[in-house]
């Protein structure tokens, strides 16, 4: 195994994965490069090397110009193929993850992806994600010679910057121009949120009654300092927030400092999403909600009289 | 199974026992079967105390009980009379139990049914979950068929196999509203234990299994009782309360945080321990044997199993799957016959009660007849069993003075708070089951 | 785990389809007019109906509803229009 | 016009219970995953708007494929292909990736390709950029509207920042999101009509498979170890009055150090 090739379309979710890259490298005695790709590639080679990569091999090729799992797959293959690199990390974004089985079919490889944790364990990445809807979490090894591993955003901390040279590589590829076109994007409703990135989260449920009622939680979220998260009915029933506040089994899987959960009662569909939060704390009007034995800390109340005051208490504080 | 969609001979409402023993046995005869089963897999939506008698079904079935996912075959019996502050349980243990075959199995409906049912496809009928038949279709004044999400399947015949609430027999005009006399709702937690514990705690070998029935304080006089069965990994406790006389309790009280307490009964809390409650259940049952029971048979339909009324609490035996199995089986021989016949009318499906009348089935319903008015004396639940207790203390309890001789303490007992015109009464009533 | 529990608490061990219409309507006409006794509170197992404080509705939580048909038969006064949920929905039972 | 939809059988994940970490599979009833379903009812929309085309069913799975591919033929499927042998047991994605693509191309020609975007157990969205690639098809995934006129295809897909329109020619492989649509149920009648559907079992002889490239043998993956994560919240619920309980909550928040920055 002569490399760790990382790659995300997203430079910071690729210095995540440098940084743990530069670790895992370290244990099993190998290098770590990362793949640029396509327009603008390789503006951000020094941030890389600061990271740990020791090279990156950047790409200019028109058909790199949008992403097209197609095409993007065929250049990283072509490029773990020429430096023999084994492992692949990839962030497991939207586009990663449908990145990750089509360049590990090229590599007959075998791929996790949603990966919540890689270790070195007898010279083998032992690579865990949830499975059964998020009941459980499995811990696999990938028995091929080459692996994929595509790993959830913030699942391993940035590294500190070092001041490192590496060695910038172009390279040439061999690409068909991809057979799919983007002919628009359309913007999503509601301003960008990052719920992966939030370091406090108020997440609704439920317990709401009316969209109308979102205020009171909006001013809970705006005396902690923290982001609005939500339970799929509320985004995807119901509408009143976007889809990207999801949090739990099919939207986001988020690691806070702290979460309040208001009015949900924790299923394991949200509750897989709330996993990572150091401090978790639930307001629920049914003391045997499921999600106080999920929290550090708990009120049992009706969330129309407890979020009121705990914002006036807040902000005396 | 047949190519025609537009028409079966039998479709059979509901896959519980009675549902799927008309479907095994008509299947198996080669007619065109289908049943159909609102729950998600058949068996999810199904329900009870805990244990069947195999003796009654046992040749009906010469394949099936090698196989059949059954729990523990019983060879304790205890039968517990509560007071207030104590407890006095009689049990039988019986080698002859403990003889193969087995007379009696604790069992689990939601395993059960779903193996039976497999079988019973096996044989070639057509089983199909997740569907709820809504109605029935009527021609010319008998029943042809059924409506189930608008769409209407018909068929020659209609088995209501849909339970104790049988809206299938509501709709075809074979019964009456439902009166809360003549019926009990019966509430159930299944906890798990690991096997050994079970087997250590109740004195049981191996797969051998343990009925308790209980009546006296836990339903605070009102008709009912509860049950405890062993099965192999967990033990499913209920409690059992008459509707009429919840309804009539003054005051009225719920229904549900009696189960607690009785759970919460040092008797019963010792038998939990380390247990995990995993599943909680509830049901209606029938309490009003043979006047609980309605019309049998129409044109075009039969009725079997619990939608039938037929289950019987004999007070020290609880009865139903016995006569659920053995009803769908007499069932199949009608609509068979009929079919011979080319005949579905009311006189010829008539040949089902008769069926039941000669086995039995009927014969149980008949002889038990009285049950319910012994049941609905208040004093079974609590005079009696306070009785019962205080004497067994009195006779067992060592004071710091001179201890009274056995027969007065009997016999005081006996003067002070059973001699009256209404226990006599009682007495009487008892010899008639 | 406690053996002792709520029947809240009980209703969340079983597995329940959801539907998202209720499988009993009440005729709160009826239960205004000629029920005093309001049965249904007491004989659920479920523990599903409650008295709506503001105005005086009966309310059942059908949602957790184990199918048991208690309500439907202790009802005297045929305030419940009560069926079964549709297929598929519903409480599922494991051991049963 | 042909569409090949692919579905995959899973637990029911509401009826799995967790004891001592581990997941009890044993007697949950298996289904279709929703996204699959909705794989399924999106070719069952297009068919009902091009006439003359034909919708398959391929499914890999055990024995109780048999009973549940009657769902998928009721829902409009016109025939099923069932990959079942005791080789395919343990597959995963790579495995179940190559016998779909065999099973495909044994099919013959084909138009469009429909998959969930993931199954509803594990989610990893493996199978359908594999077999896109195995097949050499254009993959787009994550749609969450599909148009097709003629030979074009056009799909909105559901990114993280925004909807992405993508055009492409069939042949193609799509991976279908949940919100597409609302699968319809298969009524009673439907289902006893599927009864007459045509329904093909191929082993992996029958795809030219051997036993080390599907199944537990074939399979890249080897599991250490599957349970229920363990997870210690302190589970301190605060009591009195609202004045309280708020004070409480933030002492105790301010302790941990995660108020106030």
């Amino acid at each position: 195994m002569a490399e760790i090739l990382v790659f995300s379309e997203k430079d910071d979710l690729a210095f995540e994965l440098v940084s743990k890259g530069r670790e895992l490298g370290a244990a099993l005695n190998v290098g770590v490069a990362a793949a640029l790709l396509g327009e603008g590639a390789g503006a951000r080679s020094d941030e890389y090397f600061a990271y740990g990569a020791d090279r990156v091999y950047v790409a200019h090729h028109p058909a790199l110009a949008h992403f097209h799992a197609e095409a993007f797959a065929e250049a990283l293959y072509q490029i773990a193929q020429k430096n023999d690199a084994q492992v692949l990390l990839l962030a497991s974004t939207k586009r990663g993850k449908e990145l990750s089985p089509r360049v590990a079919q090229k590599l007959g490889a075998g791929c996790v992806t949603d990966a919540t944790a890689v270790e070195v364990q007898d010279g083998n990445l032992l690579v865990s994600r949830y499975a059964l809807g998020g009941n459980t979490v499995a811990s696999e090894f990938i028995k091929t010679p080459h692996k994929v591993i595509a790993v959830m955003p913030k699942t391993f901390e940035l590294g500190a910057k070092e001041a490192r040279q590496g060695e910038v590589v172009t390279v040439d590829l061999d690409l068909k121009e991809p057979r799919t076109r983007i002919v628009e994007r359309r913007e999503k409703a509601g301003e960008a949120v990052n719920l992966e990135e939030a370091e406090v989260l108020v997440c609704i449920g439920r317990g709401l009654e009316k969209k109308q009622d979102l205020g009171i939680i909006e001013e809970l979220a705006r005396a902690l300092g923290a982001e609005i998260g939500c339970t799929k009915t509320l985004c995807s029933d119901y509408q009143w927030l976007s889809e990207d506040r999801l949090v739990g089994l099919s939207g986001k899987k988020t690691s806070p400092g702290l979460v309040i959960s208001v009015g949900i009662s924790g299923q394991i569909q949200y509750t897989v999403g709330i996993r990572g939060a150091r401090i978790a704390v639930a307001i629920n009007k049914d003391g045997q909600a499921p999600i106080f034995a999920l929290s550090d800390y708990g009120i049992v109340g009706d969330l129309y009289q407890v979020v009121p005051k705990l914002v006036e208490a807040l902000r005396a504080a | 199974m047949g190519d025609c969609t537009d028409k079966m001979d039998v479709i059979v409402v509901g896959a519980g026992l009675a549902g799927l023993s008309t479907a095994y046995f008509l299947a198996d005869a080669g007619l065109d079967v289908l049943v159909v089963e609102r729950g998600d897999f058949p068996g999810s939506k199904n329900v009870t105390g805990g244990r069947i008698y195999l003796n009654p079904v046992r040749d009906l079935f010469p394949d099936l009980w090698e196989q059949a996912p059954l729990e523990r075959h019983v060879t304790r019996e205890r039968l517990t009379m509560m007071a207030r502050e104590s407890a006095t349980t009689v049990e039988l243990q019986s080698e002859r139990f403990n003889r193969q075959p087995y007379h009696s199995y604790t069992i689990l409906r939601a395993k059960f049914d779903r193996w039976f049912a497999d079988r019973v496809a096996e044989k070639g009928a057509f089983l199909i979950p997740k569907n709820k038949v809504d109605d029935l279709v009527f021609e010319g004044g008998r029943v042809a068929g059924i409506v189930a999400d608008g769409d209407e399947i018909h068929a020659d015949v209609v088995v209501a196999a849909d339970g104790i609430l049988s809206l299938m027999a509501e709709k075809a005009g074979l019964r009456e509203k439902q009166q809360p006399r003549h019926f009990a709702v019966s509430m159930k937690e299944v906890i798990e234990l690991p096997r050994q514990t079970i087997e250590d705690r109740f004195n049981l070998e191996g797969d051998q299994g343990l009925a308790q029935l209980f009546f006296g304080e836990l339903t605070q006089g009102m008709m009912g009782g509860g049950f405890l069965y062993t099965n192999l990994e967990s033990i499913s406790l209920g409690l059992v309360v008459g509707v009429e006389s919840l309804m009539e309790r003054d005051p009225l009280q719920e229904v549900h945080p009696l189960m607690e307490a009785f759970k919460e009964r040092p008797e019963i809390r010792v038998l939990l321990e380390g247990g995990e409650v995993v599943e909680y259940s509830a049901h209606v049952i029938t309490e009003g044997g043979i006047h609980a029971m309605p019309k049998l048979f129409s044109d075009g339909m039969l009725v079997v199993g619990d939608a039938a009324g037929l289950g019987l609490n004999m007070l020290m035996t609880i009865r139903g799957m016995e006569y659920a199995l053995a009803s769908g089986a007499m069932a199949a021989q009608a609509i068979q016959r009929a079919k011979e016949k080319g005949d579905f009318s009311a006189s010829t499906l008539a040949y089902y009660e008769e069926l039941l009348k000669d086995s039995f089935v009927l014969k149980d319903m008949h002889t038990f007849r009285h049950a319910l008015n012994i049941l609905e004396n208040p004093r079974l639940f609590n005079l009696y069993p306070q009785v019962v207790c205080d004497l067994f203390e009195k006779l067992m309890w060592i004071d710091s003075g001179p201890k009274e001789g056995l027969f007065s303490i009997v016999f005081g007992e006996v003067r002070s708070k059973l001699l009256s015109f209404s226990v006599l009464r009682d007495v009487l009533s008892f010899c008639k089951m | 785990m406690a053996i002792a529990m709520n029947v809240e608490s009980k209703l969340g061990l079983d597995a329940f389809k959801l539907d998202e219409e209720s499988h009993i309507h009440i005729k709160q006409g009826i239960c205004k007019r000629d029920c005093k006794e309001k049965y249904c509170l007491f004989v659920c197992p479920a523990h599903l109906y409650s008295v709506n404080k503001e105005s005086g509705d009966i309310c059942v939580e059908f949602e957790g509803c184990l199918e048991c048909g208690t309500c439907r038969i202790a009802c005297r006064y045929g305030a419940l229009e009560w069926e079964y949920p549709r297929g598929g929905f519903g409480v599922q039972f494991r051991f049963g | 016009m042909n569409i090949v939809v692919c579905l995959k059988q899973i637990p029911d994940l509401q009826q799995i219970r967790i004891k001592d970490r581990r997941p009890l599979l044993e007697g949950a009833p298996l289904i279709f995953g929703d996204m699959d379903k909705s794989a399924l009812e999106e070719a069952v929309r297009i068919k009902e708007k091009a006439k003359g085309t034909k919708v398959t069913a391929l499914a890999m799975g055990g024995a109780k494929l048999k009973d549940g591919i009657k769902e998928a033929l009721a829902i409009g499927a016109d025939e099923a292909v069932l990959l079942m042998d005791p080789p395919f047991a343990g597959s995963d994605t790579m495995g179940t990736a190559r016998a779909l693509a065999k099973a495909i191309e044994k099919l013959g020609e084909h138009d469009l390709i429909l998959c969930g975007e993931g199954s509803t157990d594990n989610y990893s969205g493996q199978v359908g950029p594999r077999l896109a690639e195995l097949l050499d098809l254009p993959q787009i995934t994550y749609v969450r509207e599909l148009e097709i006129e003629g030979n074009k295809l056009k799909a909105v897909r559901n990114m993280e920042e925004s909807f992405e329109v993508v055009e492409t020619e069939l042949p193609a492989l799509v991976t279908v999101a949940d919100e597409i649509n609302q699968p319809r149920l298969a009524s009673l009648r439907d289902i006893l009509k599927a009864a007459r559907k045509p329904v093909q079992e191929w082993t992996a002889a029958d795809l030219g498979l051997s036993e080390d490239e599907v199944g537990a043998k074939g399979s890249a993956i080897e599991t250490v170890s599957n349970l229920a994560p363990e997870q210690e919240r302190k589970q301190v619920v605060f009591k009195g009055d609202l004045d309280e309980v708020t004070e409480n909550l933030i002492n105790a928040l301010t302790k941990e150090g995660v108020l106030g920055r």
